[in-house]
Parts: C-alpha cells; sequence; structure tokens
C-alpha cells in the first residue's frame, strides 16, 4: 500500500462512501418505489431489511453519508479557495469528527432496534 | 540499425540543445543523441548565472566583458573567441528570453543581473552586475527552455544511447555509432556532419561538482583516433563543496562572515593569512583546507574535510541570503548552519580544456590550422579556449549558447553543401570489440575498485596543488589502472538495460582523460590560472603562453605526444595584453 | 526512439466543455444536496425507522406536494450526481475501452430505468 | 605564510563527528528481468551506511559491490536532474534526495521498489516515454509569435512570481506516479504535465493560454485530478502541485464562462 497521507484517504474514503451511498440510493428507491406494486411487495422486502447484516449496514452508510457530504464540502472549499488547499488537512480531521459523531449517535440511536428487532 | 540525418548532435545539454535547435532552423534534418534523457543533463546543476553585458542594473560594456574574461583566463584565453563572445551573448540572452525563459526581473521588468567573482566594469575598476539570473536556477532554466523549444521544433531525440565511436576516416567524419540501452544493440548513425556537446568529465576526481555520468566519453573517443586534446591540465576546483558530495558551496557564505575550523575547532584561516583570514583568495584558502587535513587535522570520517561555522551569524543572514546552501546543508548533511558546523571540502568542478575547435566549433586536428571535416563540437566538452587557464563565474552557461549556436549554424551550412560521405565497411568494429572484450573478459577485477582508485590518485596526485613527482607518479597509476581495466569482468551477461557493461565502457573514458590531463599537466613547467604547481610557482609568459595538445601516441600504447598551440593575442578589434593578474 | 509530438498534433486535440459542465454540476449538485439528504436522512430514518417506514407511513407523507417534490429533487439530483461519480469510477478502473463501454451501457440503463420508476411512484400516488 | 601557531584562537563549538557511527542495515530490493523472470521478486541486501548517506549511495553501494547486475537511473546525485525517482519505504521520492537516517534505524530495513503506473524495463528502471509523451501533449513550449522586440519582453516581477513554482519542475515523475488515479488510469496526462501547462498557462508573455486550456479541458485533462495530495507530498521540489491544479481548474473555468 502505497503510503500517502491524508489527502489519500480523504479521496478513497469519498470514492467508497460515494458508491456505498448510491448502491444504497438505487436499492431504496427500488425498496420505497416498489409500493406501486402493492403492499404485499412493499412489506416483503422491508423484511429482508430485517436481517443484521442490513441493520449494521444502515448504521455505515448513515455515517458514509455525513462524511461523503462534509467531505464534499471540503472539497468545494478546496476547489474555490486557495486557503482550502492550505488547510485541507485539519479540514478533513473536522470532517472525521463530525463523521465519527454522525457515527456514534446513528449507532445509539439504531442500537436499541439492532438489538430488539422491531 | 541504420540511420541517416544530414546533422547528428551528440549530447543533450545546453551546448547539444542549443545546437540542435540552430541546426534545424538551417533546414536539415537533426537528430540529437543522448545517453541521458534531454532535462537530465548536467546543465541543469547551474545555479548563478549567465553572463552578459545588457547593463539593466549598471552601465556596461562588452569590451569589459571580454578583458575579464581574458584576464580571467590568466591570458591564455584566445582574445579572438573572447571578443566574438562578449559581443554574441548579449543577442543570445535576448533570444533565450525570447524562448520563453523566466528569468528573474528588475523592477522595470526587465531581465534582472547581479554581481558575480571577476566580472568588472571599466576594465578591472569595480564589481559590476552584469550575470543574468533566473533565481538560483539559471541552468536549470535553461536547459527546460532549450528543451522545450527542440519540441517545437520536433527535433528527433535518440535518448539513452551511449555514442560509442566516430567514424572518422581521410579527415572527414561520416557518422557515429551509438549503443542502445534498452536492448544492447549497435546502430550505425551516418550523417553529412556531426556536433559533440557531451559535457565535462569531473568523475575521475573523488570529490566533484559533476554528476555520475560525467566521464569525458567523446573526449576520449576523439583522442583514442590520435585526435588531439588540448589545454586538458586546466581544471578548476571550487574550494568550498558539501563534503563528501562535492556538492558547490557559494563563496558568499564567507562574505558573510563564514569561519573555517578544523578538527580541534581551531580557525586555522589565523595562521595562514593573518590579516584577511577566511576571506583570503581561492588558492590560499584550498591550499590551506589541504594542508590542515594532510596534518591530520581533517574531520569527518576519513579525515578529510573542514568545517565551515556559521553558527555566529544572526539566524536571518542563514536563512535568507544563503537560503540555498542551508537547504542542501540541511538535506545532505543534516547539518543546520544556524546551529551546527558544516563539513566541506574543495570539489573538482569545471574542465577548461578539451576537444580544440575553432570559431565555428569545427575540431581541430593538429595546432597548426588542420581540422576534421564535417565534425564539430561546443560546450565544457570543446576547447574553443574561451576560458583560457581559468574560467570565470556564468562564462560557461554563456559559453553553450554562444559557440553551441555557432556549432549548428556552421554544421547545417556545411550539411547543405555536401553529399552525405561514402560509409566504410563495417563501421561498428570497433564497438563491437571493445564491448566483447568487455563481455567476454575472464578476468575479475571490478571496475568500480579501479575507478575509486583512479579518482583518490587523480585528486591527490593531479588536484588542486601540483608538484613534479606526485604528477610522475600519477602517469605510473594511470598506466597501472589502465593494466587493470583490461581485466574488468562483466558479470550481467543480459542485454537489456545493462548498466554494469555501461560503467565499465565509461571507466575506459575516464581512464583516458586521466592520461591526457596527467601528461599535459606534468609537461607544463609553470603556474597559471587552475594549474598550480609547488615546483614551479610562477607563470612563465615567454615559454609558455601556449596552448598543449595532448595526443595519443597510436604506435605506442601509453605513450602521450605533446604538442603546442599559440594563444590568439588579438581580438577582431581589441587585444588586451598579458600583464600579471592582481584583483 | 521518439519523435517530438508538434504544436499542430496538440491544436488538433478535439475539445467540449462536458467534463468542466459536469465537474461544475458535481459542485452545485452536492451542495444542495447537503441541506436535501441530510434532511432526509434525519427525519426518515433517524426519527423514524426503516421499519417504521410502512406502506401507510409512506404514501400518507407522500400525498403532500411539497413532499413529493422534495423528494423528486433528491431522487433527481442524488441519482445524476451519483451516476456521474460512479462514471469516474469506471473510467478510472475500467481500462479495456470495449468493456468500458458495455459497464457504462448497463450502468445507464439500470440509473434510467430506477430514475423512471421512482418518478412514476411518486407522481403516481 | 606565516606558520605562528597563536594558543589565543578560540575554540569553536566542538561538534560529534556523525561521520563515525556506522548503521547495519537491510536493504529490501524488488527486482525484476523480464528476458528471466516471470515476476518480481525480492531480494534483500545487507550493507553498512552512515546516518548522512543518501538512499541512492546505499543502492551504488550494492550495484558496485554486490549485485552489479543491479539496474536504476541516477546521474546529478544532488536532487537536480531527476532521474532517481524511486518507491521508498512506501513512498515516492528521489534517491539522492533521501537520507538513510530519515528513513531507517540501525537493523532496519529501507525497501525500495519501483515507481508504480509504468511498465517495469528492469528492476528499479521504468518506462518513461508515456511520462513524456503526456508531457509532450501539453505543448510545452513558450509560443509567442508575434515580432520579438530587439532587447527582452518587459514581464513584471509579480508576473514572473506566478510561474516560480511551475518552472521548478525537473520532470521527476514523482508526482504522477504517486498519484492513486495515474496507476489505475494511465491516460490522465498527471500532475507533472498539468504543472508544466501552468508554466505557460500563467505566463504572461505567451499566447497560447486558450489552446492549453483547451487540452485541460478534456477527459484525460485536469478534471481526472480527485485530489488526493500525493503529487504535492512526493514532489522534491517542494512545488505545490494541487494548488497549482486547483489554479488551472479554475483559470478553465473562468475562460469557459
Ligand atoms: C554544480 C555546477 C554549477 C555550475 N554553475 C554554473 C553557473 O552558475 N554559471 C555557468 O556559467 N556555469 C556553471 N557551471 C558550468 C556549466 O553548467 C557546465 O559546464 C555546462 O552546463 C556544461 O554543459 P554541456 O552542454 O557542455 O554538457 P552537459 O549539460 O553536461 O550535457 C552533456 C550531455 O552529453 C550527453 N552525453 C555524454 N556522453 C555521451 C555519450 N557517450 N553518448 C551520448 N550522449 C552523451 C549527456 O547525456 C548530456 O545530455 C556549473 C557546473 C556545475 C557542475
Ligand atoms: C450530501 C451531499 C453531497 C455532497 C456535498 C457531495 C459532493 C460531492 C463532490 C464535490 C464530489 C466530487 C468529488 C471530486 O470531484 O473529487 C462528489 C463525488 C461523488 N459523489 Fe457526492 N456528494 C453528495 C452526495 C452524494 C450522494 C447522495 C451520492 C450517491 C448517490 C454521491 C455519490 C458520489 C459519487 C459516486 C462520487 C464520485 C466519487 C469519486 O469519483 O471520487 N454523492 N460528491
Ligand atoms: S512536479 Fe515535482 S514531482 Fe512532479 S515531476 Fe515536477 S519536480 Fe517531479
Ligand atoms: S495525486 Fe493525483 S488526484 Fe490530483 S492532487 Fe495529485 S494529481
Ligand atoms: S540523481 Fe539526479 S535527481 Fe537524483
Amino acid at each position: 500500500m502505497y503510503r500517502g497521507r491524508e489527502g489519500q484517504w480523504a479521496f478513497l474514503l469519498h470514492r467508497l462512501s460515494g458508491l456505498a451511498i448510491l448502491a444504497y440510493l438505487m436499492l431504496h428507491v427500488f425498496s420505497i418505489g416498489s409500493f406501486v406494486f402493492g403492499e404485499r411487495f412493499y412489506m416483503a422486502i422491508h423484511e429482508t431489511y430485517d436481517l443484521w447484516p442490513f441493520r449494521i449496514g444502515l448504521i455505515f452508510v448513515t455515517a458514509g453519508v455525513v462524511y461523503h457530504a462534509f467531505n464534499g464540502l471540503r472539497i468545494i472549499v478546496m476547489d474555490f479557495t486557495g486557503a482550502g488547499v492550505a488547510y485541507q488537512r485539519q479540514m478533513w480531521y473536522a470532517v472525521l469528527l463530525i463523521s465519527a459523531a454522525a457515527f456514534v449517535y446513528a449507532a445509539l440511536t439504531l442500537w436499541p432496534r439492532l438489538v430488539g428487532g422491531y | 540499425m541504420h540511420h541517416r540525418y544530414d546533422v547528428l548532435v551528440v549530447g543533450a545539454g545546453g551546448a547539444g540543445l542549443m545546437a540542435a535547435l540552430y541546426a534545424a532552423k538551417g533546414n536539415v534534418s537533426v537528430a540529437c543523441i543522448s545517453k541521458l534523457y534531454p532535462t537530465r543533463s548536467h546543465t541543469g546543476a547551474a545555479q548563478g548565472g549567465i553572463g552578459a553585458a545588457l547593463g539593466n542594473v549598471a552601465e556596461d560594456h562588452w569590451e569589459w566583458h571580454m578583458f575579464d574574461t581574458v584576464k580571467g583566463g590568466d591570458y591564455l584565453t584566445d582574445q579572438d573567441a573572447a571578443e566574438v563572445f562578449a559581443k554574441d551573448i548579449i543577442e543570445a540572452v535576448y533570444e533565450l528570453e525570447h524562448m520563453g525563459l523566466p528569468f528573474s526581473r528588475t523592477p522595470e521588468g526587465k531581465i534582472a543581473q547581479r554581481k558575480f567573482g571577476g566580472h568588472t566594469r571599466d576594465f578591472g575598476k569595480a564589481a559590476v552586475e552584469r550575470s543574468c539570473y533566473a533565481k538560483d536556477r539559471t541552468g536549470h532554466m535553461i536547459l527546460q527552455t532549450l528543451y522545450q523549444q527542440n519540441v517545437k521544433e520536433g527535433t528527433t531525440f535518440f535518448n539513452e544511447f551511449h555514442v560509442t565511436d566516430l567514424i572518422i576516416e581521410d579527415g572527414r567524419c561520416r557518422g557515429l555509432v551509438a549503443y542502445e540501452l534498452a536492448t544492447g544493440e549497435l546502430h550505425t548513425f551516418h550523417a553529412k556532419a556531426v556536433i559533440l556537446a557531451a559535457g565535462g568529465y569531473g568523475r575521475i576526481f573523488k570529490i566533484t561538482s559533476n554528476a555520475l555520468t560525467l566521464t569525458g566519453d567523446l573526449m576520449s573517443i576523439y583522442y583514442r583516433k590520435g585526435l588531439p586534446l588540448e589545454d586538458m591540465e586546466f581544471y578548476q576546483f571550487h574550494p568550498t563543496g558539501l563534503a563528501k558530495l562535492g556538492i558547490l558551496v557559494t563563496e558568499g557564505i564567507r562574505g558573510e562572515g563564514g569561519i573555517l575550523r578544523n578538527k580541534d575547532g581551531e580557525r586555522f584561516m589565523e595562521r595562514y593569512a593573518p590579516t584577511i583570514k577566511d576571506l583570503a583568495p581561492r588558492d590560499i584558502v584550498s591550499r590551506s583546507m589541504i594542508t590542515e587535513i594532510r596534518e591530520g587535522r581533517g574531520v569527518g570520517r576519513d579525515g578529510d574535510a573542514i568545517y565551515i561555522d556559521l553558527t555566529h551569524l544572526p539566524k536571518e543572514v542563514i536563512e535568507g541570503k544563503l537560503a540555498e546552501i542551508t537547504d542542501l546543508a540541511r538535506t545532505y548533511l543534516g547539518q543546520d548552519p544556524v546551529k551546527d558546523l558544516v563539513m566541506v571540502q574543495p570539489t573538482a568542478h569545471y574542465a577548461m580544456g578539451g576537444i580544440p575547435t575553432d570559431l565555428n566549433g569545427l575540431c581541430l586536428s593538429d595546432g597548426s590550422g588542420g581540422s576534421v571535416e564535417g565534425l564539430y563540437a561546443a560546450g565544457e566538452q570543446a576547447c574553443v579556449s574561451l576560458h583560457g587557464a581559468n574560467r570565470l563565474g556564468t562564462n560557461s552557461l554563456g559559453d553553450l549558447v554562444v559557440f553551441g549556436r555557432r556549432a549548428g549554424i556552421a554544421a547545417a551550412a556545411y550539411a547543405r553543401q555536401v553529399e552525405l560521405p561514402i560509409m566504410p565497411d563495417n563501421p561498428e568494429r570497433d564497438s563491437v570489440d571493445m564491448f566483447d572484450r568487455l563481455k567476454n573478459s575472464k578476468g575479475t577485477d571490478n571496475a568500480a575498485a579501479i575507478r575509486k582508485a583512479l579518482q583518490e590518485s587523480m585528486m591527490n596526485n593531479v588536484g588542486i596543488f601540483r608538484n613534479g613527482p606526485d604528477m610522475e607518479k600519477q602517469v605510473d597509476i594511470v598506466q597501472e589502472l589502465k593494466a587493470r581495466y583490461a581485466n574488468v569482468g562483466v558479470s550481467d551477461p543480459g542485454r537489456r538495460y545493462n548498466s554494469e557493461l555501461v560503467e565499465a565502457m565509461e571507466l575506459g573514458f575516464m581512464l583516458d582523460c586521466a592520461e591526457a590531463m596527467t601528461t599535459s599537466a606534468l609537461n607544463r613547467t609553470e603556474s597559471r590560472g587552475a594549474h598550480d604547481r609547488a615546483d614551479y610557482h610562477d607563470r612563465d609568459d615567454a615559454n609558455w603562453l601556449k596552448h598543449t595538445m595532448a595526443y595519443r601516441d597510436l604506435d605506442k600504447p601509453g605513450n602521450v605526444i605533446i604538442g603546442y598551440k599559440p594563444v590568439s593575442l588579438k581580438g577582431f578589434t581589441r587585444a588586451f595584453e598579458p600583464k600579471p593578474r592582481v584583483y | 526512439m521518439i519523435r517530438a509530438r508538434t504544436f499542430t498534433d496538440a491544436r488538433q486535440q478535439s475539445h467540449s466543455n462536458a467534463e468542466l459542465n459536469w465537474w461544475v454540476f458535481m459542485r452545485i449538485s452536492g451542495l444542495i444536496l447537503v441541506f436535501l439528504v441530510l434532511g432526509h436522512v434525519y427525519m426518515t430514518f433517524i426519527q423514524v425507522s426503516e421499519a417504521d417506514a410502512t406502506f401507510d407511513a409512506v404514501v400518507g407523507k407522500l400525498a403532500n406536494p411539497a413532499w413529493k417534490f422534495y423528494d423528486w429533487l433528491i431522487l433527481t439530483l442524488s441519482l445524476l450526481h451519483g451516476a456521474n461519480g460512479a462514471r469516474y469510477s469506471i473510467e478510472d478502473y475500467v481500462r479495456s475501452r470495449p468493456t468500458r463501454a458495455w459497464v457504462k451501457g448497463l450502468f445507464y440503463t439500470v440509473v434510467a430505468l430506477l430514475f423512471a420508476f421512482g418518478t412514476i411512484g411518486l407522481f403516481s400516488i | 605564510m606565516t606558520q605562528t601557531v597563536s594558543p589565543s584562537t578560540t575554540p569553536g563549538p566542538v561538534t560529534t563527528q556523525p561521520g563515525l557511527t556506522m548503521l547495519k542495515l537491510k536493504v529490501k530490493i524488488k527486482r525484476f528481468d523480464p528476458d528471466v523472470d516471470k515476476k518480481a521478486h525480492w531480494v534483500t541486501y545487507d550493507v553498512e551506511a552512515q546516518p548522512g548517506d543518501r538512499v541512492v549511495d546505499v543502492i551504488n553501494e550494492i550495484k558496485w559491490y554486490q549485485e552489479p547486475g543491479l539496474t536504476f537511473r541516477r546521474s546529478c546525485l544532488h536532487g537536480i536532474c531527476g532521474s532517481d525517482a524511486m518507491l521508498i519505504n512506501g513512498r515516492n521520492r528521489l534517491a539522492c534526495k533521501t537520507l538513510v537516517r530519515d528513513v531507517a534505524k540501525d537493523g532496519g530495513t529501507i525497501t525500495v521498489e519501483p515507481i508504480r503506473g509504468l511498465k517495469v524495463e528492469k528492476d528499479l528502471l521504468v518506462d518513461m516515454e508515456p511520462f513524456f509523451d503526456s508531457y509532450r501533449a501539453i505543448m510545452p513550449y513558450f509560443i509567442n509569435e508575434s515580432p520579438a522586440p530587439a532587447a527582452e519582453r518587459i514581464q513584471s516581477e509579480a508576473e514572473a512570481d506566478l510561474m516560480a513554482h511551475s518552472s521548478n519542475c525537473i520532470l521527476c515523475a514523482c508526482c504522477t506516479t504517486s498519484c492513486p488515479i495515474f496507476w489505475v488510469n494511465g491516460s490522465y496526462l498527471g500532475p507533472a504535465s498539468i504543472v508544466q501547462a501552468h508554466r505557460f498557462i500563467f505566463d504572461s508573455r505567451d499566447e497560447a493560454t486558450q489552446q492549453r486550456l483547451n487540452i485541460m479541458n478534456q477527459n484525460t485533462g485536469v478534471w481526472r485530478c480527485r485530489t488526493a495530495y500525493n503529487c504535492t507530498e512526493a514532489c522534491p521540489r517542494d512545488i505545490p502541485i494541487t494548488q497549482l491544479i486547483e489554479e488551472v481548474k479554475r483559470a478553465v473555468m473562468y475562460q469557459q464562462a
């Protein structure tokens, strides 16, 4: 693995999170949209979401969305201001902090449902 | 493989690229052959600047520049060359600017100029701002700009091709042979005219500011043909290079108040030059440094360096005015001039001598007007004798552009007039022999060990301070090393990128340059410019105001025949009488 | 041996502003999406769970035209934004031309179908 | 020459001689000769080196006295020619600008690999042609077809300063071959070419800005950059590459708007 620094990992995470949310979004559109096929079909799909990999995945997707959103803002700041480039490292740590907070918050909120089921 | 071009240029440093550019403008087909990618050439290492009497900062005239050059060369400089140079360089610098070279600027937006050693106004009255610079990266900018212009012109480059032989028959150059590093194949290049610009050979010395690849290849090839090398005894040493590395440390470091110290921490210059101490002239400082080292007061692992102490200077001076050196010292020695002592050593820097040429770069075959038809040379490897016995700072970059350009124009003009000469049968024969000898050698001697022995002995015996006995000893050492060289083995049998083979070949070239240099130096029984002999301490104009021409004796291996060439003591419009050289 | 590329060679390179426009679009859509998506995530997922997204709840919420528009904007922007982002990745990682054409074609079709599906769904309520 | 030794001379600070410590090191080099090997393999060499030695010195030592067949490029040995970009301990660097003490301790290991994204020709030596092809693709030469004045073209100090960073590039390829996009997508022109383009785009005397911006505006141009900063970290000339790339992006954007 190339020993890149903050920027490399920021990019990698941004790409992974972007692709992950895209995958989730596509599923989401399909599942929510599936009500057009009637209630039974809709609920059948939603039962699969009950499986634990999906529930844990959900926490990560939440954190991913937050990371992607805030890192996206970091990128925009870098693209349009010189200072953004100068402070990209600090901004990335801020993004990580916010994402971690979102992760913890999402995990805490979802925990009861995770262990208890619905 | 066989190639045909009107003009071939060997080397892609400042001189080669300039020649290629101007040859291409002369409406002939041009190819440039270089053992390095063009932008890797050592011209890129030059920092200080390029001298031209533009007068952007202070009044200046080409006559003043010409005078300084002649005097700097200790009157061994050919004055016609100096005059052509001092005039042409002005236009050449403007041309570089028109090619986009990013010079530093004056507040009015003109090319910025600064002072440099030996450059004066009014024939030696006071220092003048003559060096045109681009920060402290002038050479880098020249190299990049010239390469860029060649890309624009669509010059054909053969990169990582090592020229191994010139085809010269009946006094006419017909082309050359080159070894392609990637495939191990030999290529024959057939041409109407060939321009040599392959740079210096500083690597024959242990401590040098020169690149590993500066091994004097083309000088040696020329010399192997029984053709002369001019003024090989004149080799410039700079007193302060970073220890072991030889990377240049500007004189300004002492100008700002730096102090040289030996291993006991003693300011030894107080002993050698009680009044001006560390600011004594270069030769005195260097001699004192070497004396300290020889008497066991050197520093470093091998006790062969001296400390330069800046710790008493304000941090702003060190990090401001001496920023470049500070960075180099920090990077390479891990010694921060702000709080540490920095280790320095005299470093081999620049070859004044080389392949003799006339003012258009045409290669000379003797000291009396003979020449090799169709063969031109320029740059550090050539000797128009602009630099005489000692080169002034900033005059080498000028040499590259002025005489590189002249050689390019002359070669193209010549090529337009003539037919492609006839190529002899089997032109690759000598090169094949050379490689076969190296590859099939059952010998066990190690090329690196021989090279190291050469570099150390040259440094000790034909270095800054010379005397008869040492040089006589060195003549023998070089012959011994040549005998050992015949016994060198190459372990890598491969054809692809065989750098071991190439290094072994380069060692052969270096040994030839060393041979010519040592014999020429031993022969010149005077001290002049960079040639400083303990046994003949004075300049001797009566006997020695002449150029040395060293020829290999083709009948008697190991023997060098010395001839001479008169110094041209008159320019076209100006002439300066030899006088004692005092500043 | 290299033959240097010349001025004319370089000038002949074709050019369009497509990449620039997509680049700008990624930034603008991103800015808008921050509000839309974070709002959406917060409202529909942190406050109520996926399991709460029952048939009735979804249908009920989407009956409101404002929510309809809000969700459709998310759908459009994020699909476009995501699809273009995925295109970057495809162009980076899928190096063989034919395969790349295939992958892209398939991917765009799926995205288009999903977009149609989502839109029809939204407005059929 | 006076030979009186004056005892009054004040001794300066006495420093330890760093030259005397020798480190025992292992140097792990990724070797590959396509004529002989099916795939690259690691070979470890034992060497002794001083902390202040350059990595290139160590590799030369191995070549000269242990493994003459070892192949790599080098020339100037002080970071100006750009020959010896290598992947040293996981990062792109010039072997001649990297000191042993910065990458290894006594008994430690230095790993050396060829730079990525370019075809390995032998050991640490890669095919540089694609790199120079992208360089040539950006029209890396000054263009001003209007008649030149007798003397220099006038340019203010501030205008000249705009080129201060980009004109410092030595084409070593440390940046381009550290870029995660370039590793997977060789058609990306890469940071080095963009730095070169920047050199001319921001030259007040140059007249071909529009053409260069057009080249930068392509799919293979500046938009491929995902601001990963590996290039900036790797540049041995301390060029703020990402910043320059962002300036070019903005220049393209504002020029087309
Ligand atoms: C550290 C340093 C600082 C300097 N500073 C200054 C300064 O401030 N001002 C100044 O005026 N001068 C300066 N000089 C001197 C000046 O830079 C050099 O003398 C000059 O650059 C030499 O240029 P060149 O074109 O002759 O050779 P180089 O630039 O050395 O190029 C040699 C070319 O020949 C090729 N070549 C060599 N052998 C072969 C072969 N067998 N086959 C094919 N190709 C071959 C190489 O690939 C290379 O392209 C400095 C020198 C050094 C070392
Ligand atoms: C929430 C607010 C969002 C912001 C601020 C945002 C911002 C950005 C930005 C600025 C980029 C360009 C990155 C670059 O050029 O280097 C980008 C890329 C991308 N985005 Fe978003 N985005 C957001 C939401 C989304 C969503 C919802 C998705 C999924 C559907 C998504 C998927 C992607 C993908 C796949 C990429 C490409 C990543 C890459 O190639 O490196 N983004 N995003
Ligand atoms: S920008 Fe820096 S890293 Fe890239 S090629 Fe130029 S000098 Fe090397
Ligand atoms: S590493 Fe590559 S992605 Fe951009 S910032 Fe540098 S070019
Ligand atoms: S050898 Fe020249 S840059 Fe390292």
